[in-house]
């Protein structure tokens, strides 16, 4: 339990400063529903405090808490004419807060007892060999996996292509010269292969509809063994 | 023919990767009643749960999945070269839990609950397919919202959303807390 | 013990990726000997040769694995290509990322991006009716232009296209990562 720990732990061991607040409230015995203001305040500035060095953009919520136990406490000390209501009770936003991130921590507790069996017990993460898929599948798509794919492919083609041929013109005759040429020397073209090797995106375009053109033109035949299995082009045999 | 409609669907859950759903065998087994199916069914878990034998069918995710059994763990990892499945850093957990609970939700609405900024446990769960953006908030901004997926309840061998640890079962560990405290 | 023993092998044979050869096994359950191996192995093909079983284990490329009976075939199929049916490949995802992206968008414009011929996943894509021809481009050869559906939208709980995360949304949660990774 993290009420055994020295109270000289680092920050970093609380998951926000909710987590840091339930210790300190836990390490006291309080009742979360009556808090003694001023005692949790001091508590939370020492641990504070005994940070050497508070790294702005991570701590800034553990001072935010603070800022508000404050602000709890000054509404405490000025006097009033009549006792508080619950809802104006500035405690009281705390305390529901607190409740809440206590009934996450333990559902949390629960939720990793849980996991802990999972991870113990496996399942195939393929079809055995027996089965012939010729699709890997994706279980669940969402707009991240769609967007991700997108975007890592945008990311991927930026880093290709950063060298950029100025004034040199293609045009698909050439190209389609080349791709019967290479096609002569050997007996097939790898396509993803001859793609990468192209100087510019204006190229592998152009060899792209080249292709294509060659392909129209029934001098080549592309072929696809099955869906991710490279594209390999060949020489169409005249018969 | 019961019987051997045992195996056929025991042959279904063998080569689905994904919990197999009662309504999936259904569709798929056309030709037999929905009563002979079920019956089959309770035979097939029935004849797995007495007799020993190295693997399991689980249920999970409202379905049925084969699984191995959690003593032959070890044997398991050196088999795949110590591959190992890790386990979800406290503040992910912390984070899919909220999300669980408050679904539909905001990384805004998570980050003041959880008191702290959490780009980085969501993008943890989303990239684990653990959630999902499902649109946008009719709200300011028009923020991206988020839930569980399927794969969420497969992973804590959850059937159903409604298999979350329960009010009672919470209040059962926030008592359990405070007696070893006081 | 041997009955044990038994069940382990039975877990090992059923996670392995490739046929599990007998050296393997035994190279993994180095704590028994060769004699109690082969025994176990023995006394599990003879349970699942005895039992009326949806599955079995054979002998093949060197190894032992695991495999549905020929008879379940017309199900088996039925279930995997129902399966194929409902999801997109991921070669599909990535061509309907890129015309919800860039579109209205041609087949050419497709492949050129993606670096493969993308006429397979296209076809998906139109018969999932997830993108939609809207034209044709006024272009040498007039080739057809497509747009992505309202059925997209539904798909991915968008109410509009202007609802697709942005690439500013998106790179904080990737580029982060890249951060972390260097």
């Amino acid at each position: 339990m993290e009420t055994q720990k020295s109270y000289q732990v680092q920050l970093d061991v609380f998951q926000g400063p909710l987590d840091l607040l339930l210790f300190l409230i836990r390490k006291k015995k309080i009742d979360i529903h009556d808090i003694p203001i001023a005692t949790i305040t001091k508590e939370y500035l020492k641990y504070l405090n005994n940070k050497e060095k508070i790294n702005l953009e991570r701590e800034a919520e553990f001072l935010l808490i603070a800022t508000l136990l404050i602000y709890i406490k000054s509404q405490m000390l000025l006097p009033r004419e009549k006792v508080l209501e619950d809802d104006d009770d500035p405690r009281q936003i705390l305390v529901n807060r607190l409740l809440d991130h206590q009934k996450i921590k333990a559902a949390c507790h629960i939720l990793r007892e849980k996991e802990q069996n999972q991870l113990k017990i496996w399942q195939r993460t393929s079809y055995p060999p027996q089965v012939k898929t010729d699709e890997i599948e994706l279980t669940e798509i969402s707009l991240f996996n769609l967007t991700e794919a997108f975007f890592s492919l945008m990311k991927k083609k930026q880093k290709e292509n950063i060298k950029i041929l100025e004034g040199k013109k293609y045009s698909i005759e050439d190209k389609m010269k080349e791709i019967i040429n290479i096609l002569n020397e050997n007996s097939f073209l790898d396509f993803s292969t001859y793609f990468t090797q192209q100087d510019s995106i204006e190229e592998a375009l152009i060899s792209f509809f080249s292709l294509l053109e060659l392909i129209r033109a029934k001098l080549v035949i592309a072929v696809q063994e099955s869906l991710f299995h490279p594209i390999k082009v060949w020489l169409l045999e005249e018969k | 023919m019961t019987n051997h409609l045992k195996d056929i669907i025991e042959s279904l859950i063998f080569v689905s990767l994904e919990p197999l759903s009662l309504d999936k065998i259904k569709s798929v087994l056309t030709e037999f009643s929905n009563k002979e199916i079920e019956e089959a069914i309770n035979q097939l878990l029935e004849s797995y749960s007495s007799n020993q034998r190295g693997i399991q069918i689980i249920q999970a995710a409202g379905g049925f999945l084969f699984a191995t059994k959690p003593g032959h763990n070890i044997w398991i990892q050196r088999l795949l070269h110590g591959e190992r499945k890790n386990k979800l850093s406290p503040s992910a957990l912390e984070t899919l839990s909220i999300i669980a609970y408050h679904q539909p939700i905001t990384l805004a609405e998570i980050s003041a609950i959880r008191g702290v900024d959490s780009t980085h446990s969501l993008r943890t769960l989303l990239q684990k397919r653990l959630v999902k953006i499902v649109g946008r908030k009719k709200a300011p901004g028009r923020p991206l919202i988020y839930r569980t997926t399927e794969r969420f309840l497969a992973y804590f061998g959850l059937s159903s959303l409604k298999d979350l640890p329960t009010q009672e079962e919470i209040e059962k560990i926030l008592v359990e807390e405070n007696d070893i405290e006081s």
